[in-house]
């Protein structure tokens, strides 16, 4: 088998998810190179959105930042950021969005904003940017992130974007009719709410790691899913689909590959 | 009727300390030059407004010019934290920061909103999210026909707005190509308006019939900066320097290293130093 | 993603009786072929919505097709009344229509809301005007933040928009350029679209990287039917056939001659009739 | 002197109203005639904007409707109808609307929605299209209208659009800070709002026009401003400029001249 990093297993878990008739609002970083490698492998028709206006975008290479060149230069078209945000996310023309934090909860909630109080912060966090109307908006939500105590809390600092809220049918109760996070991909296991709680339950678990090693990197009493899948490990194509896609971007960013 | 000048005289008119400023440009087209200017002027105390402040602003607000910032998102986007507004709004150096928070698609409503000559915005919003807590510029509105509560926020109407953007014409219109981000929005929504330009043209030529234009009567100065957006880019010209970007956080890091940057490459520096920058290169050559 | 299929197969799938129908382009590129296959197709019912019903909605309705009429100006621009339209009104020939009336701001708002997939559209409007008197559905808003009233209206959420559009490429995408007016607000604040073009390309080829698409995905239906949007008009291709508007007030003045006009230009013909109105030229050649 | 008519005069007066610094929103008809003539006359730079979206239009002949070719051939950008009605007209970039009605009052309110009432008109009019909002958010108001009993009416049978509404502050009442009507340009002469009671009252006559005229054509007591004006004849240029506009227009649309 060959060697893969927890990273890459992550990046190609959120991959698979995607469907070839998605239409998919990507963030940057992981997002976007789980977004590509769906492209570029089994989902070659799927639509890629970026916030800064980009619509049907197919970059060679990843973006550093979320309005780069290349993302403008391959689109169908790029509209305004109003645009964007008015008939696109908020039309509800977006069937699967792209999140991350820096901390989550069991309802996958997500906090981008501080931590600590709000007003006298102990880390000021970048902020909600597209994501607290794109976790309402978009049909339904991805998230991935890199699993550990620090970060899967119990009780989140401040709610930037809802995921299930206090759980079972707490969106609905908000008015919201999209499904919220279905999927929550990490370095160890990937996540899936319990149809009746909607808590994120882990349902496969990366193959190599242990049921131990998931409960130790999760700052709640987690839960697993009575038949835990193990994820198959990435195949050659998808790494080396996804190495060259890392590897293109250093050179055309001017970094060391 | 807009004015052809030079950016120290466009930023000596227009941009007052106090004044609430909004400097556009959604990765693309940020102009960096006139923020270098508004530094060199000295100005003093402004509400800073941007969707996404990332190095303009940490400049600005790293050598002390403002006293609030209204922002969606703050960071170096793919690298790390905006050192100089952290230190802002955790020590208060140079000056405390105080924050007006939104999120991406409240910000571009609201800007939307400005240009449309609105009260308020109001759009589908914040369910679920905690920064109406803590926001009391986020309220909510029934629909009149559903019941339907969705959330509004006040329009914004800055006194000044910064962009810069691919051409200008003689008769002093703007053409604005590629991610085009809220700059129009921004523009329409100000009570007074600088773009800066790669180059001003005789005439804009062969374009779409519905290209995104400006025109000249709804701008206030337009100063011709070659370069003047890096290290961001311009679409048909030059490309985002991310290498820059990638420095920056070395640089921002530390109070001296960051006040030895500005001296050096902005307060001794004039606008024809960005010029250095500039590119002009075919639309699909890359 | 969208199918291109005939525009008889288009219509029998996705026009029915009953149906809110907006059938939509402002003077230039008005989808006159496929308002004529609706009409073949005996639709019946129909609540016609466009802001400047013209000939094609004095031909819906003169045959009977409509139930009801939304819109905001209706006449023969530059030419006089619409008589299929005042018969139905005044007389309930062929049928009775009903009417509901906005200004161009509020549908032009409320296709926008539509498109934005808000439940009302917000805007400044109808003040010291009596539409609001007589039409329930624009009702008041107060911004919670200046206390200011607003208008509001409940967004449109056409059942099926049709337009007709300059080019479509393989995959489905569609190209719109010049007048564009609602058309796209139009096709995305619907719940299922058709848009007739001019002509299906290989590919757009070097564009505007803003230009007015709508993507396949948007799209139900594409359907090639050069000319089809005679006498309106295509930029790019055809000029508008004023002489065919002004040569339209006699035709439809008279019931007899209408109908007579109807069964040998409409109901006996095809959407094959329109190509010898049809003539692609290089945009800027006139 | 030369002869022309009582329209040539009305649309020459109207011209003459516009400055070149005026953005003016157009519609079709004798405003279109005039806002293009006062731009190949005195007024080379005014902006000329129709509601179909085209902005600084500069058509050779005149439109037949709203968002004929020329319009757009000749616009130095055409945005979307939405946009149009938003960041154009509400955002109160217009400094001269012009309008005109099948009635018209003494506040200059204007009527071209129904002639009797509302739901069994005696006449169905076209509608209001964009006279509700020109008339409140442009700078100023021009209207042009053939003069007659008819159209001059005591009371209107519908307000489709505000002018000064019952007089005096009504419009300030109303909440609008723009100025509304402040010229009528009629066959016979021009009215002005009295500046206490903003009752459109004739402040010039147009030559060989009688004041016994003005008040037959007039359905309310019509008052006459302490010093009245003789509108000045036409000038050869103005009147030239005029007819080859409306010759090439007629050539244009494929009519005899």
């Amino acid at each position: 088998m060959t060697d893969y990093t927890p990273t890459e297993m992550m990046t190609i878990a959120a991959a698979r998810a995607l469907r070839n008739g998605d239409v998919c609002f990507v963030g940057i970083g992981m997002p976007s190179a789980a977004a590509n490698l769906a492209r570029l492998t089994h989902a070659p028709d799927i639509v890629l959105i970026y916030e800064s206006g980009t619509l049907g975008t197919k970059p060679s290479v990843l973006p550093l930042s979320i309005g780069d060149g290349e993302l403008c230069e391959t689109a169908l078209t790029t509209v305004s950021v109003p645009e964007m945000f008015r008939y696109w996310l908020q039309g509800g023309r977006i069937t699967v969005g792209f999140l991350g934090g820096a901390q989550i909860d069991r309802f996958a909630n997500l906090n981008t904003t501080v931590v600590g109080p709000y007003d006298k912060p102990k880390v000021r966090l970048p902020g909600g940017g597209g994501a607290p109307e794109i976790a309402t908006a978009c049909g339904e939500i991805f998230i991935i992130m890199a699993q550990s105590k620090r970060s899967f809390v119990d009780k989140l600092d401040f709610v930037t974007s809802l995921g299930h809220g206090e759980g079972g049918d707490h969106r609905e109760r908000l008015g919201v009719k999209t499904k919220g996070p279905t999927r929550l991909m990490t370095d160890l296991c990937i996540f899936e709410p319990d149809p009746q709680s909607n808590e994120m339950i882990v349902t496969s678990i990366h193959s190599g790691v242990t049921r131990a090693q998931v409960t130790e990197a999760t700052g709640w009493p987690v839960c697993f899913a009575h038949t835990v899948a193990e994820t198959p490990a990435p195949t050659a194509q998808e790494l080396e689909v996804l190495r060259e896609l890392h590897a293109r971007t250093a050179r055309a960013h001017g970094n060391a590959a | 009727m807009s004015r052809v000048m030079s950016l120290e005289e466009a930023v000596e008119a227009n941009v007052r300390d106090g004044d609430t400023v909004a400097m556009e440009g959604f990765t693309h087209l940020i102009p960096h030059a006139a923020g270098h200017e508004v530094i060199r002027q000295r100005r003093k105390r402004l509400t800073l407004v941007r969707m996404t402040p990332d190095l303009i602003y940490d400049q600005l607000v790293g050598m002390g010019c403002a006293a609030k910032m209204v922002f969606s998102w703050t960071g170096n986007p793919g690298v790390g934290s905006l050192h100089r507004v952290r230190d802002a709004v955790e020590n208060g150096w140079p000056r405390p920061l105080a924050l007006e928070e939104h999120s991406h698609a409240a910000m571009a409503n609201a800007y939307e909103a400005g240009a449309a000559g609105l009260p308020c915005a109001v759009f589908r919003g914040y369910i679920g999210a905690d920064l109406p807590k803590v926001n009391p510029n986020i309220k909510t509105i029934s629909c009149p026909f559903t019941g339907q509560s969705l959330s509004a926020v006040p329009a914004l109407r800055p006194d000044i707005a910064i962009i810069h953007a691919q051409r200008a014409d003689r008769s002093g219109n703007v053409l604005i190509e590629g991610i085009i981000g809220v700059q129009k929005e921004a523009v329409l929504a100000a009570k007074r308006s600088i773009v800066t330009v790669e180059e001003i043209v005789d005439d804009f030529g062969q374009r779409s019939p519905n290209a995104c234009i400006l025109p000249s009567w709804t701008v206030t100065a337009i100063a011709e900066v070659p370069g003047g957006a890096f290290p961001s880019y311009a679409f048909g010209y030059y490309k985002r320097d991310n290498a820059f970007y990638t420095a920056w956080d070395a640089i921002a890091r530390d109070r001296d290293s960051f006040a030895a940057w500005m001296k050096a490459n902005v307060l001794e520096k004039g606008p024809e130093a960005f010029a250095a920058h500039s590119r002009k290169r075919a639309m699909a050559a890359e």
